[in-house]
């Protein structure tokens, strides 16, 4: 966090001298260590086991916040008896179709009266291929906030005996999460995981709480999804959520990251997290609505957001007979993700590509294949601020140099647009913490520069204004399409009369963002998405973001002193949803509506004036009792009890067990990475079986664990950042200030590990994969420390990935490396987690490079099977 | 070091603490309170962003681009374009408590700045804060500053002939505004004010150090009674001075220069009756 | 005392900065400035004792050597073109300042002298220069000692009380040396007498100079490396020259070779100190270990268990500086 | 000399004035004099954000002569407190620094080299581009089952936009039936 997040680290200093206790899991002793009572050096890929050893703890000797776990999350909530655990199963769990690689998640329900459809779940005649297919298309990521369908009034056993009850499930399935075991799997000692299980547990409960921290070192796995399930499980049943100084923190990435994943950018969400329609089980706006509804909580509420939606997007030509335009949304097939589109480019389907701020071709994994992708295209449009690699890769990429790519003979046509920079346009970035910051415009872009809201609005201006001419004239539509006029409708119906200002006629972005807060049909805009109807009578562009114009001011922008407000800071920006701060801050009063402990007090029922107040917005409906209880047949917001703290879950409980809305199983189990020198010591089940496999020439994969040849790639090694540049390079290594700081691209290795490879500080060293070899300079420093698991001694060989060959600084991209092997609930590679080898001296140049790579592979015995089962 | 006597050349009024008042020692008989930098190395996280703020608010130059091998530390050593630099050393042991340290150094703005004594041109320059500041259109780039610290902070630099250093952002601390480096500073490593009220808080972090069980730390710099009459920026260190490349005792070469006067006029005398001696004895 | 092996440091990286002084132009402005200043003298007692040729010679070695040596000043700063700006302050704090104000005396002084001594015109005013050169001359030869000694430069500031009685001493072999090379025994006495005064206290000075960095614990400097080859050429060439001068000073070819190899010796005294300064701001342990030195004894000597120990022997350097100070 | 150069000389000023040894007061020159720091009289001062990462720390953007002269953190915000990690002080540079490019850049088909392009004649191209690769990647039906969608372009990046930017590229190509639209929140 010191290095990626340094000014948010200031925070934890802060707390650092109230006397709290940083502990840092890290397979690196980094410059957060440096300021951490604790470092716990652990084996890349191997926290599952780590924190499932602090859950064990945590049951064993019932440390959990007995009171908290039990009003909030589902631990009485007993499971149907189809369910099977891996305990039952040898790793994997109920459900599991081997063939398709897919689970069947009907099996994780809990146990309710409500009659359920046989089989399937959205459609009840979804083939195994078509479930895989809707599974591919991340629906886990869509509930991700909350989404997930699941019993809502299911059977519980408050007595937490029953053995069918989530809290006994849980015991056994963590049972086997010894000190003994975490400490083989994960190289972490006993004493060491004894100490966090003690500070972590001494520092939770009414009066005190522990907050978890993590970014990409869990995320970006196989299991990614599954380690941040993993704390989930903990936090819950330690009484952390919810409550202030807990909860689990995702440091996020870019300045917008979390407001492109709001309003996404992303293949498999509408703005929201609405899921983008599906082939299957979505074929109208009804079935959508149908499928992806939960009867209980806001979620209940998703035809309001949908419709809402699709009037922001199609304004008067959205109405009640259309389906407002449901039919214009285009459908999934399955996966669309950034990697399945780099092989639709070399399959030759996807023709162009535009980059919009985003360097593929050094920053995302397998960086060859991106750029042979690239080179695959008819055109390709990049806007940035310098030539970034993805710009010129025809002209000086590493292919171009080993000789598979000729400039002359690319026929990639290439656009470069330079970019206007943060101080040039008006907009808002969403932080981590959900918070929406408008940032102004200071000066006018110079030369052609222009922003990205330009670039977009006149590209939809042309092509619509092209569109509506060729309407009017001949030109044949595509096959199956009945006329080029039925075709283009989404596009010449859309609402794209934004006003433009300035010399530039750049749009108004105050008017997009009033147009993503929604408005009434009268225009006024609109104050809390409670008010969003399904009638057509409101437009919102983003559900979760209504309330960011309310009043006609943007909300974004309000910029009181933080020294004038209290600490939670609520007049500054505004965050999503209404404006709330700490998410499900109910739980930080107990049942009864008083706070845990007055040193944790953030919100709390205030019977006199019948309403709940606090330090934060209340993360609950305002003026709900903490003994209302629903009626029974009650649903939605309705159907939301005085305790039921959870109001997006549907069940309105923490999830302990995930009955839905993850593919790849209800609890977390420690699987090994897709590429690592150790087999499973935990489960006969190796790797995660329903990982996403990308297979592909280009994408090899390494053997495992027992596996023959695994021994030639023999080191663990991960890739993180550094303080001093920036994820791809684009924004740091083109700067001198930045530059100088880190002017190379270096590896970092334990002196042991160096003396068995005849490494030499500030030499060279050559790190090869089965995909490609990359040079660095050798950093030999005690800082990584050899582990021992497995019986043996692991050494980790640590990449800074942030180089390529343009800027001041240059050197290989540590992407060459990396496989494509995605985390199946929100596709994300794993590049945290790998198995190398590593040797003295600089890579081959041009042709040789290749040759080595392929010698490697074939003294693995690699084919296109190996690493491929699941 | 109490038993050093401050000689003539360092005489004059002084402050509060017992320590010499630099600024009215230098013409500012009214003048504010004596401002400095308490940079706390046991909160510094190791960003640079003190680095990277000074670049850029002072507009100097990139410092060369060179992996050294050295940790983290790339910069290497302040000079001419490096007027914060970031220290890293890595202290990590297989059993008990490894430690990464990580220090911003800086000018120290000494009470008796060598550096500023010997300057010929009266380029550098004491200013009512008593912080020491290089004219830049003044200097012509006579190199004797540099080898006049005895903490290696100036240097000259190649492409413009002068010397340059740290100026504690005079143009800003005029104006009210928190040097560049200092404002950046996530963690309040560096720590802007007027210098007493800092020797006050080092004196209580110190204190909480050591209660906390942290015996290694020390302050430096912050000693009036020290070689250089204490400096205008003072450290707590968590390790001997000379790990963090700083030397241990330190003391202003123009302390000696009295006795320097008298043996050069000694020596200047004597050849003088050498020379004039010379011409005796007998013509050939 | 002898620096022990183990110190810490920051990656062995100098504590102090490199001295950016270029060679040849600073020693030589130091041996031009020694020769100089001496010559200025040497000159005045010549013309008093009405060695004219001597005189002459004198007078015309200082003209020469103070602008060769000025140019050597100004092409060495970074900004040549703000020479002026040293005439700005007037600063007893910097021997820098001081020496430039003594040269802008002195300068005009040796040039009008040497002037009128080669024209013979203006010989009164010849006269008063001559004399004003002679009187600022000896500043021009010993302040370049403070200008090295004023520096955190462990070899040069640990030998302040020595290096003017080197650097005159060194002033006075020069210009003697050359006055000996360049003028006929018989004209040369002067210069003879103040070549053997001025090689024989450098030596003295010489080996003072060594005790004391010695016991400072950065004779390494001057004794290693470039520096150490330097200073032994010196005195091998200093102790010949001397001895050949003391000898034979009145034949003409050996009086040329000493005076030769007197004035070398004086060049390669002030090359060998500008080294040993360069090569104990380059390392470390120059810096470290005596400043770790001081602190251990004044640790000890006040600490109160030691309080009972005599001083003097502990106390080491510092209580040396106070007795020789 | 004139007179007034003449007091102006600090020697003059040393032996006249307090500062004898010509330490301080003495020696200023005239541009010390005039010293102020180049954000005191700006003409304005732009709210910011700094561009970089996640945490979302307030930026200050000094604006004079319809230039960005300095960038620091905001002191008022809750975030970061007016401070800014290296990037963050870097944003200067980056938004002025030479790396900037403020030129179309083309590269033809089999090209070697960049070539200039007018911007409005880069936009209609792509525009035109965007169509035909609409069209030739059109899915009306995949296995029998309407999608009417195109995977003839995809898009890629989003993380470093601004919100209203991210809404108007996901509701422009999701309008032109694109589907392949990510970014960075995948990697
Ligand atoms: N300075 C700087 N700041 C940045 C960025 C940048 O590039 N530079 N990028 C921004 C972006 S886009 C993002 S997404 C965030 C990312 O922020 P972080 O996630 O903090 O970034 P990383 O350095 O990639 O990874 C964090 C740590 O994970 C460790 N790690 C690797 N494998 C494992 C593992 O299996 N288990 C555990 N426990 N740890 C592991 C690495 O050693 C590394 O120290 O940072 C943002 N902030
Ligand atoms: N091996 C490995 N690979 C990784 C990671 C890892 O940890 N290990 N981390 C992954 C992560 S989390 C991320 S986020 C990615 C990041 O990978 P990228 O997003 O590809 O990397 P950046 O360098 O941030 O690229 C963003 C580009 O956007 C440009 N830009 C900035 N602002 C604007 C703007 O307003 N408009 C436009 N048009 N352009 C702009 C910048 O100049 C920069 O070139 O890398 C991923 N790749
Ligand atoms: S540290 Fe050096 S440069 Fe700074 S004031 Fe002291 S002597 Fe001068
Ligand atoms: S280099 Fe410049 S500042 Fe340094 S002493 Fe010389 S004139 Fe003064
Ligand atoms: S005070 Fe100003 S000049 Fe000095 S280091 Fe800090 S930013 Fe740089
Ligand atoms: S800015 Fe502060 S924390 Fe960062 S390196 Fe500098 S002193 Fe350390
Ligand atoms: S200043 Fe640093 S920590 Fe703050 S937002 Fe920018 S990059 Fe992130
Ligand atoms: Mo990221």
């Amino acid at each position: 966090m010191a290095e990626a997040h340094p000014v948010g680290f200031q925070w934890v200093m802060e707390a650092k001298k109230r006397g709290a206790k940083i502990i840092h899991v890290d397979p690196r002793f980094t410059r957060t260590s440096a300021h951490a009572d604790v470092h716990v050096p652990i084996r890349a890929g191997a926290d599952i086991a780590f924190v499932g050893g602090i859950i064990n703890y945590v049951l064993t000797n019932e440390k959990y916040f007995r009171d908290y776990m039990l009003a909030y999350t589902n631990a009485a909530t007993i499971l149907t008896d189809e369910y099977a655990d891996t305990e039952d199963l040898d790793g994997v769990f109920s459900g599991l179709d081997r063939e398709r690689r897919v689970y069947e998640w009907d099996s994780w329900r809990y146990e309710s009266d409500a009659v359920r459809p046989a089989a399937g779940e959205r459609s009840p005649d979804l083939t195994g291929a078509q479930l895989l297919q809707v599974r591919r298309s991340g629906r886990g990521e869509a509930q991700g906030s909350g989404g997930a369908k699941a019993e809502p009034r299911p059977h519980t056993d408050p007595t937490l005996q029953h053995p069918r009850c989530v809290l006994q499930i849980l015991k056994r399935h963590f049972a086997r999460y010894t000190p003994q075991v975490v400490a083989e799997v994960a190289g972490v000692p006993e004493q060491l995981l004894r100490q966090v299980c003690e500070l972590v547990t001494e520092n939770s409960g009414p009066d005190r709480t522990t907050a978890f921290v993590y970014s990409l070192g869990w995320t970006q796995h196989t299991v990614g999804v599954q380690y941040i399930r993993t704390a989930a499980i903990l936090q819950a049943l330690l009484g952390n959520m919810g409550r202030p100084g807990g909860g689990i923190m995702a440091l996020r990435g870019h300045a917008s990251i979390q407001g492109s994943t709001d309003i996404p950018t992303l293949f498999d969400m509408l703005p929201g997290y609405l899921p983008m329609p599906h082939q299957y089980g979505n074929d109208n706006l009804d079935a959508y609505i149908a499928a992806e509804t939960v009867e209980k909580g806001f979620w209940a509420n998703t035809r309001d957001y949908m419709v809402s939606l699709l009037k922001a997007y199609w304004g008067d030509a959205a109405t009640q007979d259309n389906d407002f335009c449901y039919g214009y949304l285009p459908r999934l097939t399955g996966s669309h993700s950034t990697y399945e589109t780099v092989l639709e480019q070399l399959n030759g389907r996807c023709t162009g590509y535009f980059l919009l701020g985003q360097n593929p071709a050094v920053g995302s994994a397998n960086a060859r294949m991106q750029r042979l992708g690239m080179a695959s295209l008819d055109w390709l449009v990049v806007r940035d601020f310098s030539l970034i690699e993805s710009a010129t890769w025809w002209q000086n990429g590493p292919e171009i140099e080993t000789g598979e790519l000729r400039t002359e003979e690319i026929k990639t046509e290439v656009f470069f647009l330079p970019a206007a920079a943060h101080t040039e346009k008006d907009g808002s970035f969403t932080n981590t913490q959900r918070m929406l910051q408008w940032h102004h415009t200071a000066v006018e872009p110079a030369g052609d520069s222009r922003s990205d809201l330009w670039f977009m609005f006149h590209l939809g201006r042309r092509i619509r204004q092209k569109l509506a001419e060729a309407g009017r004239g001949a030109s044949a539509p595509p096959e199956g399409v009945a006329s080029a006029d039925e075709w283009n409708r989404p596009v010449l119906d859309l609402t794209w009369d934004y006003p433009v200002r300035g010399p530039l006629d750049e749009p108004a972005a105050e008017v997009v963002l009033a147009e993503i807060n929604g408005w009434s049909s009268d225009g006024t805009p609109l104050s809390s998405y409670t008010q969003l109807n399904a009638d057509g009578s409101t437009a919102c562009g983003c559900w979760i973001y209504c309330g960011v114009y309310a009043g006609g001011v943007n909300q974004a922008a309000r910029r009181k002193p933080g020294t004038e407000q209290n600490w939670v800071a609520n007049e500054w920006g505004w965050a999503w949803p209404a404006n709330r701060r700490v998410l499900y801050n109910r739980a930080s009063a107990d049942p009864d509506g008083r706070p845990w402990s007055q040193r944790k007090a953030l919100v709390w029922w205030d019977a006199g004036q019948g309403k709940w107040t606090g330090h934060d917005v209340p993360d609950f409906i305002a003026d709900r009792p903490p003994d209302y209880r629903p009626a029974e047949d009650a649903t939605g917001v309705e159907a939301i009890s005085g305790t039921d703290a959870f109001i997006m879950q549907a069940d309105g409980k923490a999830w302990l067990f995930a009955p839905a809305g993850l593919v790849d199983g209800p609890l977390p189990a420690h699987y090994e990475p897709q590429e690592s020198p150790f087999v499973n010591l935990l489960y006969g089940q190796q790797h995660n079986p329903v990982r996403e496999i990308i297979t592909h020439r280009d994408n090899r994969y390494q053997p495992s664990g027992a596996e023959p040849g695994s021994d030639v790639f023999p080191y663990v090694t991960t890739t993180y950042r550094l303080t001093e540049h920036h994820t791809a390079g684009g924004m740091s290594r083109f700067l001198p200030y930045l530059a100088e700081l880190q002017p190379a691209f270096f590896c970092e290795v334990s002196p042991e590990l160096a003396a068995e490879r005849g490494l030499e500080h500030a030499g060279w060293a050559t790190i090869v994969t089965a995909r490609s070899a990359i040079e660095a300079r050798v950093l030999v420093t005690e800082r990584m420390r050899p582990l021992q698991v497995g019986g043996r001694v692991v050494h980790q060989v640590g990449l800074p990935w942030h180089w390529g060959p343009n800027g001041l600084t240059t050197g290989d991209a540590a992407n060459e490396l990396v496989h494509l092997s995605l985390d199946p609930n929100v596709h994300i590679q794993e590049d945290k987690a790998m198995a190398c080898d590593i040797r003295a001296g600089r890579r081959p140049r041009g042709p040789a490079l290749r040759d080595l790579v392929r010698e490697y592979q074939q003294r693995a015995g690699i084919t296109a099977q190996t690493g491929t089962e699941e | 070091m109490s038993t050093r006597v401050a000689p003539a050349f360092a005489a004059g009024p002084t402050d509060a603490a017992g320590g010499l008042d630099p600024a009215a020692r230098s013409g500012y008989a009214d003048h504010p309170p004596r401002m400095g930098f308490f940079t706390d190395t046991s909160v510094c996280i190791g960003c640079k962003a003190c680095e990277v703020a000074c670049k850029e608010w002072n507009k100097v130059p990139e410092d060369g681009l060179e992996l050294t091998g050295m940790s983290y530390d790339n910069t290497g050593s302040l000079s001419a374009s490096t007027w914060r630099h970031v220290a890293f050393i890595e202290q990590i042991v297989r059993a008990g408590d490894s430690r990464w340290l990580m220090s911003s150094d800086v000018c120290k703005h000494c009470t008796e700045a060598a550096c500023l004594d010997v300057c010929p041109t009266g380029a550098l320059m004491r200013s009512e804060f008593g912080t020491v500041v290089i004219q830049d259109d003044v200097c012509n780039g006579c190199g004797y500053c540099v080898s006049a610290c005895p903490f290696g902070v100036v240097g000259r630099r190649e492409t413009d002939g002068g010397a340059h250093k740290c100026t504690l952002c005079y143009d800003r601390i005029g104006d009210g505004l928190t040097p560049a480096c200092a404002k950046a500073c996530p963690t309040e490593s560096i720590q802007f004010g007027p210098l007493d009220e800092l020797r006050e808080r080092a004196q209580g972090r110190l204190r909480e150090l050591h209660d906390a069980g942290t015996p290694q730390a020390r302050l430096y710099g912050e000693d009036p009674a020290d070689g250089v009459g204490g400096a205008g920026a003072f450290f707590l260190l968590l390790d001997e001075p000379e790990v963090y490349g700083l030397p241990p005792d330190p003391v202003v070469t123009t302390r000696d220069l009295p006795r320097m006067w008298r043996h050069v006029a000694t020596a200047a005398a004597a050849l003088a009756a050498a020379a004039l001696l010379s011409g005796l004895g007998q013509r050939s | 005392m002898v620096p022990p092996a183990e110190f810490t440091s920051y990656y062995g990286r100098p504590v102090i900065k490199e001295v950016v002084w270029g060679v040849p132009d600073v020693p030589g402005y130091l041996f031009l400035g020694g020769l100089a200043g001496a010559s200025s003298l040497l000159a005045a007692s010549a013309e008093l004792t009405g060695r004219h040729e001597l005189a002459r010679t004198a007078k015309t070695a200082a003209v020469g050597a103070i602008s060769l040596s000025a140019l050597a000043l100004v092409q060495d700063l970074g900004r040549p073109a703000r020479f002026i700006n040293m005439l700005r302050v007037f600063k007893p704090t910097s021997p820098m300042s001081i020496g430039s104000w003594l040269l802008t005396a002195y300068g005009p002084a040796a040039g009008v002298a040497a002037a009128s001594a080669l024209t013979g015109r203006v010989p009164r005013i010849g006269r008063a220069a001559t004399a004003a050169a002679a009187m600022v001359g000896p500043g021009v030869a010993s302040y370049t000692a403070a200008l090295l000694a004023d520096t955190a430069v462990p070899a040069w500031h640990d030998a302040h009380r020595e290096l003017p009685y080197l650097f005159v001493s060194s002033a006075a072999t020069a210009a003697g040396g050359l006055g000996l090379a360049l003028v006929r025994p018989e004209h040369a006495g002067p210069a003879r007498n103040l070549a053997v005064a001025g090689a024989s206290a450098e030596l003295v000075a010489r080996n003072l100079l060594i005790r004391r960095v010695r016991r400072a614990g950065t004779v390494e400097a001057y004794q290693s490396g470039r520096a150490g080859h330097l200073m032994a050429a010196a005195e091998v060439l200093g102790v010949s020259g001397l001895s050949i001068a003391a000898t034979l000073g009145r034949n003409r070819v050996a009086a040329a070779l000493a005076g030769t190899a007197l004035v070398a010796s004086s060049a390669l005294t002030r090359f060998g100190v500008f080294y040993a300064g360069r090569i104990s701001a380059r390392d470390p342990k120059y810096t470290v270990v005596p400043q770790r030195d001081r602190l251990r004894r004044q640790d000890q000597a006040e600490s109160p268990a030691d309080a009972g120990l005599p001083a003097a022997g502990l106390v080491g350097q510092h209580g040396l500086l106070q007795c020789l100070g | 000399m004139s007179d007034r150069a003449w007091i102006g000389w600090p020697v003059y000023r040393q032996l006249t004035g307090d500062d004898k040894l010509a330490r301080g007061k003495a020696t200023r020159s005239a541009v010390t004099d005039r010293l102020e720091p180049r954000i005191k009289n700006v003409d304005r001062v732009a709210k910011s954000v700094c561009p970089y990462c996640a945490v979302g720390c307030g930026q200050n953007v000094y604006v004079s002569n319809e230039k960005v002269i300095q960038i620091e953190g905001d002191p008022d915000s809750p975030v970061s407190r007016g401070r800014l990690c290296p990037k963050g002080s870097a944003s200067l540079q980056l938004t002025t620094g030479d790396a900037r490019e403020y030129k179309v850049k083309y590269r033809r088909a089999y090209g070697t080299d960049w070539e200039d392009l007018d911007l409005d004649k880069a936009m209609d191209m792509i525009a035109d581009r965007v169509i035909e690769s609409r069209r030739r990647g059109w899915q009306q039906e995949v296995d029998g089952k309407k999608t009417r969608r195109t995977l003839g372009f995809a898009s890629l990046g989003g993380a470093t936009l601004d919100n209203e930017e991210n809404y108007l590229l996901k509701k422009l190509f999701t309008a032109l039936g694109a589907v392949q639209v990510e970014n960075q929140a995948r990697i």
